[in-house]
């Protein structure tokens, strides 16, 4: 599909938008659509070394349950094929041929991890099979014009490191930065942005950078190095579990530094209560979804629907965990996608569809916070704000800032 | 039953014993017998089963047919149970725990008995018997020499405080000076302790010396048996097997 | 152990008819697997492919722990160096994709038999730890910072799969299966003749009777390190094969799980055994995605049952219940008296 | 300076985690002399165990001992219903077995009890002894219990029959029978006793590394070879390994090779101290096969 060709759809697309109708011609179907079903494919890790967000894809497989059950879009039930990658790429390459091929879904979703992604996006442009909202926030998803079938979702990490790096350098011109990075694409991801948020001031401060392996015990040691280094600032780019051991080791060897930690690990109920509520005081973040244990949405209506939804749907899922939350609200987008194409449901006009979503907001993202894609912007959330822990909630502070504007 | 007359109630009654390996049938109908307090001995070419009799005496070998010792049947028994009424078999190839100190393997001698009093007597009583063993007490028993180990095996059996001791070529491979020193102490122990004895020899004419009774095993069947003095005396055992 | 032995005390004209048999199974097979690409989906095709890429790979390390009796826990090491050389050489200088498998079976090999030298005093648990050591670093080694211009670090290379060439009317999956399976022959053919010759006699001879072995003259060390370097090589050339079919290589692709399902391939294909390679590797193709079929919640645990229950049904593996079941029907027709002595 | 003796410091605590599991594997070793990959996700498994029970308000101690008892019969019951029934020629299809205990724990513990990361709450006090912060109270008090169990295992090879019947039945089963042992039993015992210590070494590992079903991971691959270094047959050797493991991989990480090599140079090492002295450093000369 060459970029003119794109831009002609684009347009199209806009074109739609402001006439603000859902695609109302007779119907149109690609593989896996028809007037009774949609098919959606995907690959999660149930097994393997991260089958800790295989829960993402068992909560998005509940929500298609629930709609299915709601009567579906526009009539339509969806089929939801996910299959195990165990995090091991030739795996994934294996089981998204087979959805494309043999199960001939419409579309596949939410694929799981950079590797995987990675080995799969190339096959995907040739097949021109959408291969929608990836969950990972690496950068390279937002390429229209190189890979328009393949689209990010979560606001991608390195624009989140660069937030934090204007905002150390607005606060704390003159800070001494130590970094903690997993040793994979996703910490170096991070690391990138931290210091292109620096730019050449991110030799100067960065005084010490300690990396680890998610098959390490604890973490312990490389808080001890970073504390040794007499830095102020710690931006921590972990995931939960070492997350928790970072903030409790930094606070237990009474390393008091401004400490940033990364979206990833923001759940209070799966990373700070293990941590310490008290061990966690004065973390600065990020965040664009709401969190399901935080007090100040206890009565929010997003979370106790959601809360419902789990009880319903995923009964054996986890309440405390926040990706939970992730999963239902990515899978919220894809049916809003869905309903914009109406009886369209090609491959195409999905990518089109996906590629004109205007200010859309599921109730479980914070206020503010909206998702807007375009021809040229495959990148649905751009907007993330910045936040500090209490000890008991997490408190949003300045405004939402949105990636464009760094 | 050919025994004996003098032997009237036997301490050991093996009657058609069957037994082989996999698909090889090795015994083809063993019968013979073992008077309490007596020393008896197979004797027989290689291959001719005797090793495979004792193995299958203590149930290392799922035998068919009858074995009574001492009144009960045992031959439907497991070895470990076989080892509590009191038999202890000194196994070819000596069976030493190789990693373990020569204590050790006596200390395993005495595993399933509960008289830690007497058990201790006895370590004095066998190191009486083989000095040697006392001084490599605490070596591990895989560095002993061929003869010190045959001295662990049989001090081993005998912290068993065995009724029947059953002894598979002991002289195998020691040097005729410590095969003599082995043997008075075989004879001594049957003496004073009154342990009876069956003795699995290829030296026929040492086997007799030691033995009162003996039996003459050939392809699996007992082709011959009486007093050693008598089986000395047959013309076919001596040219066969003492050779003179 | 050794799956190749002919059952006790078989007749020879049985043994010859089954030899005839062997080689008429052994040709329907292989015509078979040359019609296969034209009979089923490019994407079962693919799959095969992959059969057929891990089928070299197990032969390699059956070759060192089947046949030579050394454990190693970490042959994903060399499957990766093989997978990079051909990901390094097509994306970085462009060499033609077919130019790239002797080069990594070269590399491996040297690397194994430079490995095997200190492995040669280890045994048992400690060269599985040493193999288990290789197989857990190598990840990180491919992403370390020194390294990262070549290997791509943790992004890892994308590569191109190859056309049919000389305008072959053939789907890139057809035209890479069948260049596999050509290669897939010649390595067996290569195997079968090093395991059945003096080399094999004498790996098995040092996993069964070291000490007799070295008194007979064989050159251990030299025998115990070749076997390494050759096994590297088979799986280098597997990984070659594997990075071209994926069209992609990056750290997470090789992990210790990777080295796991190796072993696993060959102990549940039949130790010892070259048809077992097949098995084996038709069991870690397709039994994880049979158990993630059965159940989403816990696709391991189906997969850990499968493990066990094959090792309770068939602890010699598939080969060797096969040969046993064959067996087993071959002696209904021979008298039992045959089967007396030894 | 500070910080050198803050790392090796924090290299003890995490070591004190590995030689904790690597008794476990000693004690499986000396029943069977087999190595079990399960022992550490067995572990992990009986860790869930205890924190359902207190989390039911079961108080700790009750928890504790009753977790004990449960893993133990977890090791009688795979000895006699898995182990047991596999007729093996090749240890490689052990260690098959092995696998899959391995995954099928792993894979349960995910599915009941999520993979998000639980607190497991520590017997020892919050602040830390002696007034200093390089090692919390837990951390002390786990070595502490790695200790304990030492003794404990120590005294049971050294001067109990029972122990020593169980070192003969792995070496040496036909003259164990011959002295009355009942082998079968002292395998099961053994696989029990793995276990038991496993599941102490677990709800000593959970409070510092969080409960989580990949907890043991990391820490089996350390244990083997603080495990190896020390003496596979020597308890003793296994704890000052896994020490021995924890303090070099701190030290190399922080001031030789950094974190990304620690592992790879931290193995290297010790297979490099393997080659020379292959019994280990405290193990008696014997031949051993996985």
């Amino acid at each position: 599909m060459s970029v003119k060709h794109l831009l002609v759809s684009a347009s199209a697309a806009v074109a739609l938008a402001l006439a603000a109708a859902p695609a109302a011609a007779q119907k149109k179907y690609d593989p896996g659509a028809s007037d009774t079903e949609i098919k959606i494919g995907q690959t999660m890790p149930y097994s393997g070394p991260a089958s800790a967000y295989g829960t993402i894809g068992k909560a998005e497989a509940a929500y298609f349950k629930m709609i299915n059950e709601q009567g579906g879009i526009n009539g339509r039930k969806i089929n939801f094929i996910s299959l195990d990658d165990a995090y091991s790429p030739p795996k994934t390459v294996e089981m998204v041929r087979r959805l494309v091929e043999q199960d001939e879904v419409l579309l596949v979703f939410q694929t799981l991890g950079t590797p995987s992604n990675t080995a799969i996006q190339k096959y995907m442009q040739a097949k021109k099979v959408p291969q929608l909202f990836v969950a990972t926030g690496a950068t390279k998803w937002n390429d229209s014009a190189g890979n328009p079938w393949t689209m990010g979702w979560q606001p991608n990490y390195q624009t989140e490191t660069t937030i934090y790096a204007k905002h150390i350098l607005k606060e704390k011109p003159n800070a001494k930065i130590a970094v903690l990075y997993q040793n994979d694409d996703y910490g170096k991801d991070y690391l990138k942005g931290l210091k292109d948020g620096l730019g050449d001031k991110a030799k100067s401060m960065i005084v010490a950078e300690a990396s680890y392996e998610v098959s390490e015990p604890t973490v312990d040691s490389q808080i001890v190095q970073l504390q040794g280094s007499g830095a102020d600032v710690f931006v921590n780019i972990t995931t939960p579990k070492f997350a928790a051991q970072a903030i409790r080791k930094a606070f237990d060897i009474g390393w008091k530094p401004v400490h940033y930690l990364n979206n990833v690990s923001v759940g209070v109920g799966s990373v700070l209560t293990p941590a310490g509520l008290d061990k966690s005081v004065g973390l600065i973040s990020t965040a664009y979804l709401k969190d399901p244990v935080d007090t100040q949405w206890a009565t929010d209506k997003a979370i106790v629907d959601w809360t419902a939804f789990m009880k319903k749907y995923y009964p054996e899922g986890s309440l405390i965990d926040n990706t939970n939350v992730y999963g239902y609200t990515v899978a919220q987008t894809l049916v809003q996608v869905l309903k914009q194409c109406g009886d369209n449901l090609t491959r195409e006009n999905v990518m089109k569809q996906a590629a004109s979503l205007k200010d859309f907001a599921p109730d479980t993202m914070l206020p503010g916070i909206k998702i807007n894609t375009g021809p040229k912007d495959f990148a649905p959330i751009e907007s993330v704000q910045l936040m500090r822990f209490d000890g008991k909630t997490w408190v949003r502070f300045g405004p939402v800032i949105s990636a464009d504007a760094n | 039953m050919n025994f004996p007359a003098a032997m009237n109630k036997p301490l050991l009654d093996v009657v058609d014993l069957h037994a082989g390996y996999g698909l090889t049938r090795v015994l083809h109908g063993i019968s013979f017998g073992l008077a309490e307090g007596s020393i008896t001995t197979l004797l027989g070419a290689n291959g001719a089963g005797k090793t495979t009799t004792l193995r299958a005496l203590c149930a290392m070998i799922r035998p068919q047919g009858q074995v009574t010792f001492d009144g009960q049947r045992i031959d439907a028994r497991a070895t470990e149970d076989i080892v509590r009424l009191g038999i202890a078999h000194v196994p070819e190839g000596r069976g030493t725990f190789v990693h373990l100190s020569t204590e050790e393997n006596l200390r395993l001698g005495a595993y399933v008995r509960k008289d830690r009093a007497a058990v201790a007597q006895d370590f004095d009583r066998v190191y009486g018997y083989f000095p040697r063993l006392a001084e490599r007490r605490h070596q591990q028993a895989g560095t002993l020499s061929g003869g010190e180990q045959q001295m662990l095996a049989v001090s081993r059996a005998l912290m068993l405080r065995p009724r029947l001791l059953l002894l598979d070529e002991p002289s195998f491979g020691l040097a005729p000076l410590i095969v003599g020193e082995l043997f008075g102490i075989l004879r001594a122990i049957n003496q004073r302790e009154r342990v009876s004895i069956l003795l699995v020899e290829q030296n026929a004419a040492m086997a007799l010396d030691l033995a009162d009774h003996a039996y003459l095993i050939e392809t699996g069947r007992v082709v011959l048996s009486g007093t050693s003095h008598d089986v000395k005396r047959n013309d076919a055992v001596r040219a066969s097997y003492l050779g003179y | 152990m050794s799956a190749i032995a002919t059952p006790v005390g078989t007749p020879l004209a049985a043994a010859a008819s089954a030899r005839r048999l062997r080689l008429i199974g052994l040709a329907v097979i292989i015509i078979a697997a040359c019609v296969l690409p034209f009979v089923v989906s490019n994407y079962r095709t693919f799959q095969f492919t992959l059969v057929l890429v891990y089928a070299i790979a197990l032969l390699g390390l059956n070759i060192l722990t089947g046949y030579n009796g050394q454990i190693s826990l970490g042959h994903g090491a060399f499957y990766a160096i093989g997978a990079y050389v051909a990901a390094i050489m097509m994306d970085r200088m462009g060499v033609p994709y077919w130019a790239t498998i002797p080069v990594a079976g070269a590399l491996c090999l040297v690397v194994g038999f430079l490995f095997g030298l200190p492995a040669l005093r280890l045994e048992g648990h400690y060269l599985a730890l040493a193999t288990f050591a290789l197989g857990v670093t190598m990840p990180q080694l491919l992403k370390n910072k020194y390294v990262e211009h070549w290997t791509g670090g943790v992004q890892g290379i994308v590569i191109v799969k190859p056309d049919a060439p000389f305008g072959l009317k053939l789907s890139p999956d057809q035209w890479l299966y069948l260049f596999t399976l050509a290669i897939t022959v010649v390595m067996f053919v290569i195997g079968w003749n090093l395991i059945r010759g003096r080399v094999g006699r004498a790996l098995v001879a040092i996993r069964d009777q070291p000490i007799a072995a070295s008194a007979m003259g064989i050159n251990t060390a030299l025998y115990k390190s070749l076997a390494f370097g050759v096994s590297a090589m088979y799986t280098g050339i597997a990984g070659a094969l594997g990075a071209i079919a994926i069209q992609f290589v990056a750290p997470d692709s090789f992990g210790v799980g990777l080295s796991i399902g190796l072993l696993t391939g060959i102990v549940i294909g039949g130790l010892a055994s070259i048809p077992g390679a097949f098995f084996g590797a038709l069991f870690i193709q397709f039994i994880p995605n049979v158990a993630d079929q059965i159940s989403k919640a816990a696709p391991w645990a189906i997969y850990g049952i499968f493990l066990i229950g094959f090792m309770f049904l068939m602890p010699m593996g598939i080969n060797g219940a096969i040969r046993l079941g064959w067996a087993r029907m071959r002696h209904r027709h021979s008298k039992p008296a045959q089967r007396e002595g030894g | 300076m500070d910080t050198f003796v803050h790392q090796v410091l924090a290299g003890l605590a995490t070591g004190g985690i590995y030689a904790s599991v690597a008794l476990a594997l000693v004690m499986i070793h000396q029943a069977t002399h087999l190595l079990n990959f399960a022992q550490g996700e067995m572990a992990m498994f009986s860790t869930y165990i205890a924190w359902a029970l207190i989390n039911a308000g079961v108080p700790y101690w009750a928890a504790f001992f009753l977790t004990i008892a449960f893993a133990f019969v977890l090791g009688l019951a795979i000895q006699h219903f898995v182990m047991r029934n596999i007729r093996s020629t090749s240890v490689l299809q052990l260690v098959i077995v092995f696998i899959g205990l391995l995954v099928i724990f792993n894979s349960v513990a995910g599915w009941l009890f999520t993979y998000t990361i639980k607190v497991f709450p520590s017997p020892f006090p919050k602040e830390s002894l002696f007034g200093q912060k390089y090692l919390s109270s837990h951390e002390l008090g786990a070595i502490a219990v790695t200790l304990v169990v030492l003794t404990l295992l120590w005294a049971f090879f050294r001067f109990t029959a029972l122990g020593l019947a169980m070192r003969a039945a792995a070496q040496n089963p036909t003259s164990s029978r011959l002295v009355g042992i009942r082998v079968a039993w002292m395998l099961a015992l053994g696989w029990g006793l793995a276990a038991a210590i496993g599941a102490v070494a677990g709800m000593m590992v959970a409070p510092i590394v969080y409960l989580d079903p990949n907890m043991m991971a990391g820490i089996l691959l350390y244990a083997f070879a603080g495990a190896l270094i020390g003496g596979i047959d020597s308890p003793g050797g296994a704890v000052v390994g896994g020490l021995l493991v924890g303090v070099l991989e701190n030290v190399l990480g922080a001031y030789v090779v950094g974190n990304e090599l620690k592992l790879g140079v931290a193995l290297v090492l010790i297979i490099g101290v393997l080659l020379v002295k292959p019994s280990g450093l405290f193990g008696s000369v014997q031949v051993t096969r996985v």
